[in-house]
């Protein structure tokens, strides 16, 4: 059976992790497979984790987030009959797939859709824990921002530097309400369970807000602005689907590769004008076509645009 | 305590097996309360932690952290120091392996394990020597400024693993990879010299020996040096101890340097032997545990050493229940709050029925 | 910084710091009638979780906020039992609270919700609203009082109010009351209340419970007010900065608020600068989250007036001529 | 039956007895505090109950206080059988006590202390009121006068103890019980309390003194019952009795008041200490300018009552306090500012020192007897391998030869030290500082709480080591053993020497009125 080993911010953060979830259990519903998930409690459980379920027999065995692969480029050689598949990581073995995403273009695309929906001209972005990953979407998003309002202000924040930060809503919560205090009036959070509180705080202040990984749009109707789809679940599925000859190596999942996206739906439609479909559509094309290119923060660690 | 007289033997042995069993009692009471079968999951964990090499070679991994706090619980405990700051001083003791391990060319692991020690050993015991000092020069609580400590250990490591040792490019708060040089020799390695077959997968290493020493070094020195002699003396009677021209300042600081050094220790194992880098929160609460362990092993080396064994053998165990079942991984927790209860605040719950035992078995 | 930012930096400030108020007095009261208390945490973390379960199988925060309050002083009752009772060593009772709660809360959390030990996300009457004062918005736009009243003071859960009026409490009932004379007479020579034929037990009970019950209102908060529902650790080492500040205030009640106010600052001026430029040196965030901890270490060590704690304080009362 | 018996007793129509206890008993652990005591409290008088260190007149009294409860026997207040489970219930008897150790809350005002327990109210504010009124009555009526609103921890001793009394009579007490009220009292504050009592009477109160000084039982009690071991030796009437047959009763033979002992023969002055001060650390001056002088071969006698700075006397000479002055050893400058020395480098200069509270600084309780016997002693060579090990067999042996030397009964070096009676423990603590032969032993209390068969051989002890030439400094509040054993008596008062007498030639009179302040205007 395959396996599923979830990060810290943990299985139900409404997020990342849980898009992960979602994918494992769709393709335990459409194959009637059944598949073992493991959530993560601290740092030092990982390489544990890993080698039970790897002794146990269990294949292939996909794990969410960056965190793991210093520990799979450990693991992986001892159990080379076993396929490993790693997001957000990148680790060089025989037996591991990377899936890398894109998520500078997706974040691209919601900040336009935040500077053509912000009235004051300042939005804010919530960072989960501040690491380059996140970093890239907060470069992005300002990017996409300022490519929809040129004198529009990004106010970017970070919610710690642990993976505390993963999963912290109270704090997520009064960031938002500084950010709103500084004139934001659509706040990003790319923050995993964070930013339950983030999008809980801006629906309480009256604010638009926008949701990460999965489509969060549901969790207040008409007060998330979209949600910058990181398909996870779609990833997982493959890995799953592909089984023990899952084919190793590195995968980019990027806007053309139907990795990331914006979400809409009957909860955020009447949010979104036609104008700004239209201009969104229009950069969505222009990325996958190649010839607007999105400034990648990881790629030279640093933001032409926005400063953390 | 209680006025009443009670054998020694029966202090040390009877008291603390009966706390532990009632708390073992209770926490098989929260299993079943969360509807799973208490007989089925101790089964797995003894199992997970004994049923395998595998499983003890990670029952053994933790109990080498275990002896490492609960010693240095336990040393201070000796001078009347209710040091709860392990968790602090092991983080420190961690960033003395790091830098020692990826700033010095080491030829050899066994080279570098005696630097590391001394590194785990100096941070850890710098970290509680501050406390330590306030405590004896500004009388202030050991117990509160050790738990500030702690957080303050936290809030650094934090610091320098984001911003000054994350090697740039890498996402995860954590150090370089240490050279394979310092690599620890695993025990299935040392094992293998004896020919007897046991698991690679466990990060068990040879700072489980230096732990076993440890413990030896420790009891020799509180019951053998006079040192020891002063540090028993120091704790059981401030006013005696000063009378005998125990200088209270010399002996808190001498104590709370070897804890604090043991509890640094505990860093050969977790991220020299294990991690083979520096984690965030890599101690994992430990220094906690020590707090148990402690008081389970009566504050005697080779107590602490059996306690220790025991707490390696919930997380194991405690691991491969959240593993396979329902139970998540934090009923060890609730075990270890029931043993600290029991054994630590509530002894006199089991010491005052022992007592009326012994007493009418006196009178008839 | 402009005024809007100040202002909106105090507005968080009463907000951070009411958790710390209510368990701060708690920490007071306790360790006034003798008993140390270092399980504050632990039962502020266990009145979050049991809040928000009842509120979100309820639908009713005030429900959700008895169930916090009912759970926390059944820890302090263990606290009681295992101090009082038994004499035992009241610093490792606190420490056993404090891992209890961090463990059965996301245990009890996994076996009802099944959410990864947090609770759902609470909505609706499952949380404290917040309250608009009177006149508050008809206030706004008057110049300095318009911002203080209308967007410090209100615009809050009841719970900072009740917090607030507290404090006035505490110090009447310690300091004007026959209760409060013998709750500090027992904290400073239980004997002299014993011979005095009052019982030392039951006052010290008394003290423990009445902690419970501010511990609870803590928890609640954190969870039904402050944040919409529980996940594990929430109180984030809360319970111990509220033992700081009631260090820091020395055992009085006024000064425990103004310490919480200052430890509140400090979190809401975190939240808000993740690095705090100071021209010649560049604060990181950490710096900002140790700080109260480096303070309470500083005033502990005497450097700011000794902090005399009550003098029976920590002993297990025993008789003797 | 014995209800019978004492029914028969008492003349028909006659009050009933203030306070009637029959077969009380009551054991600590081993300790038999007291065994089946039978007594009887008259009304409108004042009883003494003496007996010696440990006889258990506090207990006694504490379970008739319901602070303890007694195993056996009952108690009758006024007749009534009563039940006194706890101070409630004998507040309500109409009980009141004055503990031996006070307990007031330190820094509590006066009248928050007296109204503690006995509000009026759940407010504080009329409690308080009416309290002041009321203690201006009392004050008025028995000259018990304090200031309401100061603060205890800045009264005096004798302040305090008023306070007790104050809290007594405000919960209406017509029984009083004062447990060796004057062990901390100078004579004249003792008159003054006595005077107190006396009035007291006048108005019907009864009164239960405990002490174990026979002056103030002839002085103020109308009866007085006798304790020793436990028990309930005899209650006779104060006029019909005399201090020796009282003593004879106390200790259960004739006492010899003078141990007997060849003259002094002074040699050079070993311990020499000039304008020695102490201030503690409330700031109080303790001790405000000592010089004294200790000769080898003589015995210098401290006495005073407790208080007045002999303590600190001691803990200054042994390097324990710090104070200011100067003093030698032999010529010899000894550091008493506490700075470059401590209890160990007085013990290598030849200073041995027997605490007063043993329990507390001689020993440690849960230690074994041999390890006490390294204790202060630890850094010796013959005690120690090599630099950081200790030589524990050599502690063993060194620990058998004491026990012999000084029979320790029971001689088991392994026994921890609590496990030792009181006079076994003390004799351990001897043994360990004189069997050093030092050239200055000071000695504190050294027979508080020590049966009197130790007491004679802890004398003989003291007395050889002065006879081998060794100076020793005596502090002792039994006025009794600082004449038998002193060659010379200093006594001092409110931290001065009032003056010094050689025993031959003073008597208890004479030094009561030194310990009390007062010296003699016509001396030359
Ligand atoms: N060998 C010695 N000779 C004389 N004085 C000593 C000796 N050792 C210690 N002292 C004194 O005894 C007192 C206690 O000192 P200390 O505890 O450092 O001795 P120690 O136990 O030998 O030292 P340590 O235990 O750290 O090795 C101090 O006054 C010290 O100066
Ligand atoms: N709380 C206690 N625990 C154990 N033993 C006790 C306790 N209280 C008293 N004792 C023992 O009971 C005996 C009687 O003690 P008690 O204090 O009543 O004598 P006392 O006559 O008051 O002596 P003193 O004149 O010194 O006050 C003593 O041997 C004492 O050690
Ligand atoms: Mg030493
Ligand atoms: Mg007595």
């Amino acid at each position: 059976d395959p396996a599923l080993v979830y990060d810290l911010g943990g299985k139900f953060d409404k997020s990342f992790n849980e898009a992960a979830f979602m994918g494992a259990e769709r393709w335990a519903a459409e194959t009637g497979g059944s598949y073992r998930d493991i959530e993560m409690q601290s740092e030092a459980q990982r390489e544990q984790a890993l080698r039970r379920l790897a002794e146990a027999g269990q294949n292939p065995i996909v794990t969410t987030g960056f965190a793991f692969s210093s520990v799979l480029n450990e693991v992986a050689p001892d159990y080379p009959d076993t396929k490993f598949a790693i997001i957000d990581g990148f680790v060089e073995q025989p037996n591991v797939l990377s899936i890398l995403f894109a998520e500078h273009e997706g974040s691209y695309l919601v900040g336009m859709l935040a500077g053509m929906a912000s009235e004051s001209g300042t939005v804010g972005f919530v960072g989960g824990m501040d690491i380059p990953l996140i970093r890239r979407f907060g470069c992005g998003y300002a990017q996409g921002v300022l490519a929809a309002n040129s004198d529009a202000t990004v106010v970017a924040n970070m919610t710690g530097t642990t993976p505390t930060a993963w999963n912290d809503p109270v704090r997520g919560g009064e960031i938002t309400q500084a950010q709103i205090s500084q004139g934001a009036d659509v706040v990003y959070a790319a923050a995993g369970g964070t930013g339950v509180g983030v999008l809980q705080t801006a629906a309480d202040a009256g604010i638009l807000s926008i949701g990460v990984d999965s489509n969060q749009n549901y969790m207040h109707p008409g007060q998330v602005l979209t949600s910058m789809l990181k398909r996870v679940d779609n990833a997982v599925f493959d890995a799953f689907e592909a089984g023990a000859d899952l084919e190793t190596g590195v995968m980019v999942m990027d806007l053309a590769a139907g990795g990331v996206d914006w979400a809409l739906d009957e909860y955020n439609e009447d949010l979104i004008t036609d104008e700004m479909r239209e201009a969104v559509d229009a950069a969505a094309e222009a990325i996958r076509s190649g010839e607007l290119v999105v400034h990648n923060y990881t790629d030279d660690d640093s933001c032409p645009v926005l400063s953390f | 305590m209680s006025n009443r007289r009670i054998p020694n033997w029966a202090d040390v042995v009877l008291v603390p097996l009966f706390s532990v069993v009632l708390a073992f009692i209770i926490s098989a009471i929260v299993i079943w309360a969360i509807g799973e079968d208490p007989w089925e999951a101790t089964k797995m964990m003894v199992q997970g932690a004994f049923g395998s090499s595998y499983g003890w070679g990670y029952t053994l991994y933790y109990a080498t952290n275990f002896i490492f706090t609960g010693l240095a619980v336990a040393v201070a405990f000796q001078a009347r120091l209710f040091n709860i700051g392990g968790e602090g001083q092991a983080t420190l003791g961690g960033l003395g392996v790091a830098l020692v391990c990826l700033h010095l060319p080491w030829p050899h692991w066994s080279l570098a394990l005696v630097a590391a020690s001394f590194g785990a050993a100096l941070f850890g015991a710098a970290w509680a020597a501050i406390p330590g000092y306030l405590q004896v020069r500004r009388g202030s609580h050991i117990v509160i400024t050790t738990i500030m400590f702690n957080f303050i250990a936290a809030a650094l490591l934090n610091w320098l693993l984001v911003s000054v040792m994350r090697p740039s490019g890498s996402m995860d708060p954590a150090s370089a990879r240490f050279p394979p040089e310092v690599r620890l020799p695993r025990l299935h390695e040392i094992l293998d010299v004896f020919g007897i077959p046991f698991s690679r997968a466990t990060p068990a290493n040879i700072s489980l020996l230096v732990a076993i020493l440890a413990c030896v070094l420790v009891w020799y020195m509180l019951w053998r040096t006079r040192l020891g002699y002063q540090i028993r003396a120091f704790g059981q009677s401030e006013p005696a101890a000063q009378y005998a021209g125990i200088s209270p300042f010399r002996i808190t600081m001498y104590v709370m340097l070897i804890s604090g050094a043991l509890a640094g220790m505990m860093a050969i194992n977790n991220v020299m032997g294990e991690a083979n880098r520096l984690l965030l929160n890599a101690v994992e609460g430990a220094g906690f545990i020590g707090i148990a362990v402690a008081l389970m092993g009566r504050n005697h080396p080779f107590g602490v050493f059996l306690a220790a064994v025991l707490f390696g053998f919930l997380y194991q165990g405690g691991a491969e229940l959240a593993l396979w079942t329902n139970i998540p991984r934090e009923l060890i927790v609730v075990i270890q709050a029931l043993v600290i209860l029991f054994t630590g605040a509530l002894d006199n719950l089991v010491r005052i029925p022992i007592a009326a035992l012994f007493a009418r078995r006196r009178r008839s | 910084m402009d005024l809007i930012a100040i202002v909106q930096i105090l507005d968080s400030t009463l907000r951070l710091a009411t958790p710390l108020l209510f368990a701060a007095l708690a920490g007071l009261i306790s360790e006034r009638a003798g008993v140390f208390d270092i399980g504050l945490e632990g039962k502020m973390l266990a009145a979050a979780f049991f809040s928000a379960a009842f509120a979100f199988t309820t639908g009713n925060v005030w429900l959700g906020l008895c169930a916090g309050i009912i759970a926390s002083m059944f820890l302090s009752l263990i606290h009681g039992v295992a101090s009082i009772t038994f004499r035992g060593n009241q610093l490792i009772s606190g420490v056993a609270i404090n891992f209890l709660a961090a463990g059965l809360t996301v245990v009890i959390a996994q076996n009802w919700f099944r959410q990864g030990g947090r609770t759902p996300t609470l909505t609706g009457d499952a949380r404290f609203p917040r309250l608009n004062l009177p006149f508050a918005d008809a206030l706004r736009d008057v110049p300095v009082l318009g911002p203080v009243y209308s967007v410090i003071l209100s615009g809050h859960s009841i719970l900072v109010y009740v917090g607030l009026l507290c404090v006035p409490l505490t110090w009447y009932v310690l300091f004007r009351t026959r209760f409060g004379l013998r709750l500090r007479a027992v904290g400073e020579n239980p004997a002299a209340v014993d011979t005095a034929g009052i019982s030392v037990i039951g006052l010290r009970y008394g003290a423990v419970m009445i902690a419970g019950v501010l511990c609870g209102l803590a928890g609640a908060y954190l969870a039904t007010g402050l944040a919409a529902g529980f996940v594990k650790d929430m109180t984030a080492g809360r319970g111990f900065i509220a033992l700081a500040a009631m260090i820091f205030a020395k055992w009085r009640p006024w000064h425990a608020l103004g310490a919480v106010l200052l430890f509140g600052l400090l979190e809401a001026i975190a939240n808000r600068y993740q690095n705090i430029d100071l021209g010649f040196i560049v604060l990181p965030a950490q710096f900002m989250q140790a700080l109260p901890y480096v303070l309470t270490v500083v005033i502990l060590a005497g450097f700011v007036g000794r902090a005399i704690p009550p003098r029976a304080g920590g002993e297990p009362y025993v008789k003797e001529r | 039956m014995s209800d019978a018996a004492h029914t028969l007793e008492r003349p028909a129509g006659a009050v009933p007895p203030a306070i009637e206890l029959r077969g009380i008993s009551k054991a600590f652990g081993p300790v038999q505090a007291n065994k089946d005591i039978h007594i009887r409290v008259e009304k409108g008088t004042i009883h003494g109950i003496i007996g010696e260190n440990g006889a258990g007149k506090s207990t006694l009294m504490s379970i008739l206080y319901g602070f303890y409860k007694a195993d056996s026997g009952e108690i009758l207040i006024n007749g009534q059988p009563t039940e006194i489970p706890d101070s409630q219930a004998a507040i309500r008897a109409g009980i009141g006590m004055v503990f031996q150790h006070f307990k007031l809350v330190q820094n509590f005002t006066v009248l928050e202390n007296v109204i503690l327990g006995a509000e009026a109210g759940w407010l504080l504010k009329p409690s308080v009121s009416r309290a002041r009124g009321l203690l201006k009555q009392l004050a008025t009526d028995f000259g018990l006068n304090v200031d309401p609103d100061a603060l205890i921890e800045k009264l005096s001793v004798g302040h305090q103890q008023r306070v007790e009394i104050l809290k007594a009579l405000y919960r209406e007490a017509d029984i009083l019980i004062l447990d060796e009220p004057t062990g901390v009292l100078t004579p004249a504050e003792a008159d003054h309390l006595f005077r107190i009592l006396r009035g007291l009477k006048e108005q019907g109160k009864t009164i239960v003194l405990i002490t174990h000084k026979l002056r103030e039982i002839m002085e103020v009690t109308d009866n007085v019952s006798v304790m020793r071991r436990g028990e309930m030796v005899d209650t006779v009437r104060t006029s019909e009795t005399s201090p020796p047959h009282l003593a004879e009763l106390m200790v259960g033979r004739k006492v010899l008041l003078r141990v007997e002992k060849h003259p002094a023969k002074p040699g050079p002055v070993v311990l020499d200490v000039k304008g020695l001060r102490v201030v503690d650390d409330m700031g109080v001056e303790r001790l405000r300018g000592i010089d004294l002088q200790v000769r080898a071969g003589e015995i210098l006698g401290i006495a005073g009552v407790a208080g007045n700075g002999q303590s600190e006397l001691l803990e200054a000479l042994a390097g324990l306090t710090p104070g200011e002055g100067a003093a030698t050893l032999s010529g010899q400058p000894l550091d008493v500012t506490g700075k470059s020395s401590d209890g160990y480098t007085r013990r290598m200069s030849g200073v041995s020192h027997v605490p007063e509270d043993r329990q507390r600084r001689g020993l440690i309780m849960n230690f074994h007897a041999w390890e006490n016997v390294a204790l202060g002693y630890h850094h010796d060579p013959a005690y120690n391998r090599g630099a950081f090990w200790m030589d524990n067999p050599a502690i063993l042996r060194m620990t058998e030869d004491y026990m012999k030397a000084f029979d320790v009964r029971p001689p088991n070096p392994a026994l921890t030290a609590e496990s030792f009676s009181g006079g076994n423990q003390q004799k351990l603590v001897l043994a360990r500082e004189i069997e050093r032969g030092p050239e200055l032993l000071l000695v504190g209390q050294p027979t508080r709480g020590v049966d009197i068969g130790a007491i004679e051989f802890i004398h003989q002890r003291l007395i050889e080591l002065r006879d081998a030439g060794k100076a020793v400094l005596l502090v002792s509040v039994e006025l009794d053993e600082i004449l038998s054993l002193s060659d010379r008596i200093a006594v001092m008062f409110d931290g001065r020497i009032m003056g010094e007498r050689l025993p031959e030639q003073t008597d208890e009179a004479e030094l009561g009125l030194l310990m009390a302040g007062v010296t003699e205007k016509g001396a030359a």
